[in-house]
């Protein structure tokens, strides 16, 4: 099951130069593992720094201060940048600005190409990306014509054909219509559960969080909680402060609660919420 | 209100013709000696054969002739006027004058030369629309590509070039939309953008252009991350997906167009007087 | 101020190769002070249907009335009928573009012909109404503002112009619960307090549940249902057909209902699930 | 040359605007003339020159001067010579102009670099078309001055605009 640090961060921090001359302070001393074959779900209000965090995992940003190791390899040193980007994959909010190409299946070669491959193994893997996401039908379409959801999965395809050990999505449905969500989602755990691949998720959606191993909440640059999400949302008021919401079953479980009804106070999702409900007497 | 309804980008008629099943570097190359060729052609005989040659290309790639002339129309009347200049302002010395009308005079010269002009004009114009409407733009990149790759020896960043392009096709209707909805958001405070005179209408510009362009920047800024981040770092050891073939067609394609060329440069240096 | 549509078609790319029906006769009465959700998966057509009701596009067929004139009429005052009828766009880059937060704000009053003071009172009036702090922002740049602030210096842009019905296009995408919620609170107290219709699009479930009071659903540009909030969200298979769900309130409902509980149909908010569930406990089940 | 990926994208996106103006004939602006308008297609080269420096200006001309080439607006936009060649520079003398007077100040060199960016579009394209006998001269010049000047002022305003708005939006992002 879960192991090692895949990705580990000491002492991370980062400000963005402005023109004003004050520096923005977008991580302070940040240390926070992924581990191998999670799926770690950051949250925070916008600005909390989670993106400027998530772009140190493959070297779009180099830590200035402190240090952060993927696979062992040290995201400072820029001959490991290369290495790096072949581990760890990014999906972005807007899909409309990181597809490339005007034809579906050339997009998500794009990669690939970029690695050098040879021919015959790039059209392996695009055929493999776009079957392990359910999307062969879209092969020859154009990104404009799909809507949101299915250029997202376009996406995410375009990542996978690299074959990367660990995805991170930068808040990946915050644009989709609700199905188009729970595609994404859906495949998402699909990747983590059946192909293995190590999932880092930032989003706002409560209900995304509840689906993953692991959470860890930022604000103002900080790590200002971090455990499994039962555990992390038992903590009441503190998440509120935080600017963030419960899960709708942690909510309403709370309110019966308070009405007398014994319920524990772990529960997240909407089965255990049921189960508990059943077990009343 | 409908911006992206006129957008006609890369008007590519799919088909499986024999113009169509042509590798995209063979048409590229054909379109390039094509145009150079029109470019030096000074005389009738020579329109003449030219105008054979391209109605059989039109007629075998399957598309339908008025189509083809569609994109037309809207240049007619500067054709028109183009026509007309020379007409009545070019001239050389004894060229007789062959029509006259208030102060203006039309020479011969002159009508030779407005025809000429108004055929070179109109056959660059049918070269083109054959190419981009039996090739789309994303094999047009990739035989342009393929072709420019060779100038990387001489340090021409090809493969970089073909890329801004491929990026540009890709936004174009991106943006399209972007403008779209930008243009409302303002009209939707009012703005009246069919109202006023030069003046005012220049002004209305900048609640859509300042928009637009930040938008447009900010999309970059994105996109640069996300190429970043797979992996792209520009055309050096890059491979690609689709590999292309010459096949029997592009052999029989470039015979013909070696015939036909051949043909053209004889009749310009043998027959065409040298004005 | 009501909004009547008649009979419309719409289709993009008219009269070329690649027209595309959006709306299919679509009939539609929205009455003032409502408060009405328009939902259905992208591409149902629900932007195009209300860029119709400000005449941002025309029909050619069917008509739209609003407030008694045909938008297609050659002589009606589209302008004036812009400012009464606000339009606000999910992303506020696609608005704002003067260089302070007043100025963009000042910018609709500006083309009514308005002057001097009136735009000062407007503006101002227009910060209070979203939360804008008028000294603090007032001459804030507006690329200086957050996420949240810039969608609400946008409905601020447009309430500026004092419009009687405010269509809403998704404006809460990408914000985080707390940005969401402000402005969920704005958009709640224009409703009560000034009677503002709202039209409000939207692609969150949960939002609209807890807000509108009644709600259209297009499919493939069809109005596939129109009613109230609550006799929409009891129609949950057809929904999830259209591609669309229920919120999450209302999948836990229907999970007790299943474990043999009886609970009112269409419950919309959380408060209301509270209630049910706990009276139906006190009620046992209905199979035992 | 060395291409930089910021180069590729910005030249690629700018290149895409040029084309949008085009084919949504938003970048036409009416002016009673033979041709019906003044463009400012050439804009986004201009940006590119003054924003990202000469190599952007070029690749972004060249992305406007294909565009005109293959969807000509006019009908000597149908000879490369006419369409292509004269764009390759709006974008390289407006980066020559911003970068040689910035020190005096900002403005003052955007408005430099729009008009005379501007008029490099005017006077190469006429000159070509010219050359290639498509325009008698006369014609050319008084073209040349009923499009070119209005086209020359426009383009000196919005150059200052949208590069202050530009240069405004990235001192604050970072």
């Amino acid at each position: 099951m879960i192991l090692n640090p895949f990705i580990e961060t000491t002492d991370l921090s980062f400000s963005y130069r402005t023109g004003s001359s004050n520096a923005v302070r977008a991580l302070k001393k940040v240390n926070m593992q992924v581990k191998l074959g999670e799926l770690l779900a950051i949250t925070g209000q916008n600005g909390s720094g989670k993106s400027t965090l998530a772009r140190h995992f493959n070297g779009l940003l180099t830590a200035r201060e402190g240090k952060v190791l993927v696979d062992g390899l040290s995201a400072a040193d820029k001959e490991n940048t290369a290495a790096i980007r072949r581990l760890v994959g990014m999906v972005f909010q807007n899909p409309d600005n990181q597809l490339v190409s005007s034809i579906v299946e050339e997009d998500i070669a794009f990669g690939p190409e970029n690695l050098g491959l040879p021919p015959a193994e790039i059209r392996e893997r695009v055929d493999w990306a776009l079957d392990t996401l359910n999307i062969s039908n879209l092969r020859r379409e154009s990104p404009n014509q799909l809507s949101e959801g299915q250029k997202q999965l376009v996406a995410i395809a375009g990542v996978l054909a690299m074959k990367p050990r660990c995805i991170v999505l930068d808040e990946p449905t915050a644009h989709l219509d609700p199905r188009g969500r729970r595609e994404v989602i859906e495949n998402v755990l699909c990747l983590n559960r059946i192909e293995g691949i190590t999932i880092v998720l930032l989003t706002h959606f409560m209900s995304e969080v509840v689906n993953c191993d692991r959470m860890i909440v930022m604000d103002k640059g900080e790590v200002k909680m971090e455990g499994a999400p039962c555990d992390v949302f038992r903590q009441g008021e503190k998440i509120l402060n935080l600017g963030l919401d419960f899960p709708v079953a942690a909510r309403l479980s709370a309110g019966l609660r308070r009405k007398g009804f014994p319920l524990p106070d772990h529960i997240i999702h909407i089965e255990e919420l049921i189960d508990s409900l059943c077990q009343l007497k | 209100m409908e911006l992206t309804k006129n957008i006609t980008l890369g008007i590519y008629l799919p088909g499986e013709t024999f113009v169509h099943r042509l590798d995209p570097r063979t048409k590229i190359i054909a379109s390039v000696i094509l145009i150079v060729l029109l470019l030096f052609i000074r005389s009738y005989e020579a329109y003449g054969i030219f105008l054979i040659f391209t109605a059989a290309v039109i007629f075998i790639s399957g598309i339908p002739p008025g189509f083809a002339l569609c994109g037309l129309k809207p240049m007619l009347p500067v054709l028109v006027l183009m026509w007309i200049f020379q007409l009545f302002l070019y001239r050389t010395p004894g060229s007789d004058v062959i029509f006259s009308w208030w102060i203006f005079s039309a020479t011969d010269t002159g009508l030779h030369m407005g025809n000429l002009i108004t055929l070179r004009v109109l056959f660059l114009f049918t070269v083109t629309t054959i190419l981009t409407l039996t090739t789309s733009m994303v094999s047009l990149t990739d035989g342009l590509e393929n072709l420019l790759k060779p100038l990387r020896k001489i340090g021409l960043p090809s493969q970089e070039l073909v890329m801004t392009m491929v990026i540009a096709l890709r936004f174009v209707l991106i943006l399209a939309e972007e403008l779209d909805k930008i243009v409302k958001a303002q009209m939707a405070r009012g703005v009246a953008f069919d109202r006023g005179n030069f003046l005012q209408k220049t002004k209305k510009i900048f609640p859509v252009f300042l928009p637009l362009f930040i938008n447009a920047f900010k999309r970059a800024e994105e996109l640069i991350i996300a190429m970043e981040s797979r992996s792209y770092t520009g055309g050096k050891g890059r491979t690609k997906m689709k590999t292309l073939h010459l096949g029997r067609v592009d052999l029989a394609a470039g015979l013909l167009i070696f015939l036909f060329s051949a043909l053209i440069v004889f009749i310009i240096v043998s027959i065409q007087p040298q004005i | 101020m009501p909004i009547e549509v008649n009979g419309l078609f719409h289709s993009y790319k008219k009269g070329t190769p690649f027209e595309k029906e959006v709306l299919f006769d679509i009939n539609l009465t929205i009455d003032d002070g409502e408060f009405i959700g328009i939902i259905g998966p992208t591409q149902s057509g629900k932007t195009t249907l209300a860029q119709h009701f400000n005449a941002l596009f025309i029909p050619r067929q069917g008509r739209v009335i609003v407030n008694g004139a045909n938008t297609a009429d050659k002589t009606a005052d589209l302008v004036t009928l812009r400012h009464n009828v606000g339009y606000v766009f999910q992303n506020p880059d696609y608005q704002l573009f003067a260089p302070t937060v007043g100025e963009d704000i000042a910018f609709g009053p500006r083309n009514q012909g308005l002057a001097g003071e009136e735009i000062e009172h407007r503006v101002r009036e227009a910060m209070e109404q979203v939360g804008l702090d008028y000294g603090t922002f007032l001459g804030r740049d507006i690329y200086a503002l957050s996420g949240g602030q810039k969608r609400r210096a946008a409905i601020a842009g447009v309430l500026a112009c004092h419009p009687r019905i405010l269509i809403l296009d998704d404006i809460t995408a990408g914000l985080d619960p707390r940005g969401r919620d402000e402005i969920l609170g704005v958009i709640r107290k224009l409703h009560r307090e000034q009677n503002i219709t709202i039209i409000y699009i939207s692609n969150s479930m949960d939002e609209v549940a807890e807000l509108a009071e009644r709600i259209v659903v297009l499919d493939r540009g069809r109005i596939a249902f129109d009613g109230t909030t609550r006799e929409i969200f009891s129609h949950a298979e057809q929904l999830y057909a259209i591609g669309l769900e229920l919120p999450e309130v209302m999948v836990i409902a229907d999970r007790f209902r299943e474990l043999g509980y009886s609970l009112p149909p269409a419950i919309l908010s959380l408060e209301e699930a509270v209630d049910a569930i706990s009276t139906a406990l006190h009620e046992g089940r209905v199979a035992d | 040359m060395n291409l930089s990926v910021r180069k590729i994208v910005i030249s690629g996106i700018l290149g895409a605007i040029s084309i949008l103006l085009g084919v949504t004939r938003l970048g036409f602006i009416p002016v009673p003339t033979p041709a019906g308008h003044a463009t400012i297609m050439h804009i986004p080269a201009i940006l590119g020159g003054v924003l990202e420096g000469p190599v952007v200006g070029l690749i972004t001309g060249a992305i406007f001067g294909l565009f005109s080439f293959l969807q000509p607006g006019a009908p000597f936009f149908a000879d490369p010579l006419v369409s292509v060649v004269p764009r390759l520079f709006i974008g390289v003398v407006a980066f020559l102009i911003y970068y040689s007077t910035k020190k005096i100040n900002n403005i003052l060199a955007c408005i430099l670099a729009g008009a005379f960016g501007s008029a490099t579009n005017t006077v190469l394209v006429l000159g070509m078309a010219t050359w290639r006998g498509y325009l008698p001269p006369e014609v050319s010049i008084s073209i040349g001055v009923l499009h070119g000047v209005p086209e020359l002022i426009v383009a000196a305003v919005l150059t200052v605009i949208l590069v202050k708005g530009i240069q405004r939006i990235r001192s604050i992002e970072e």
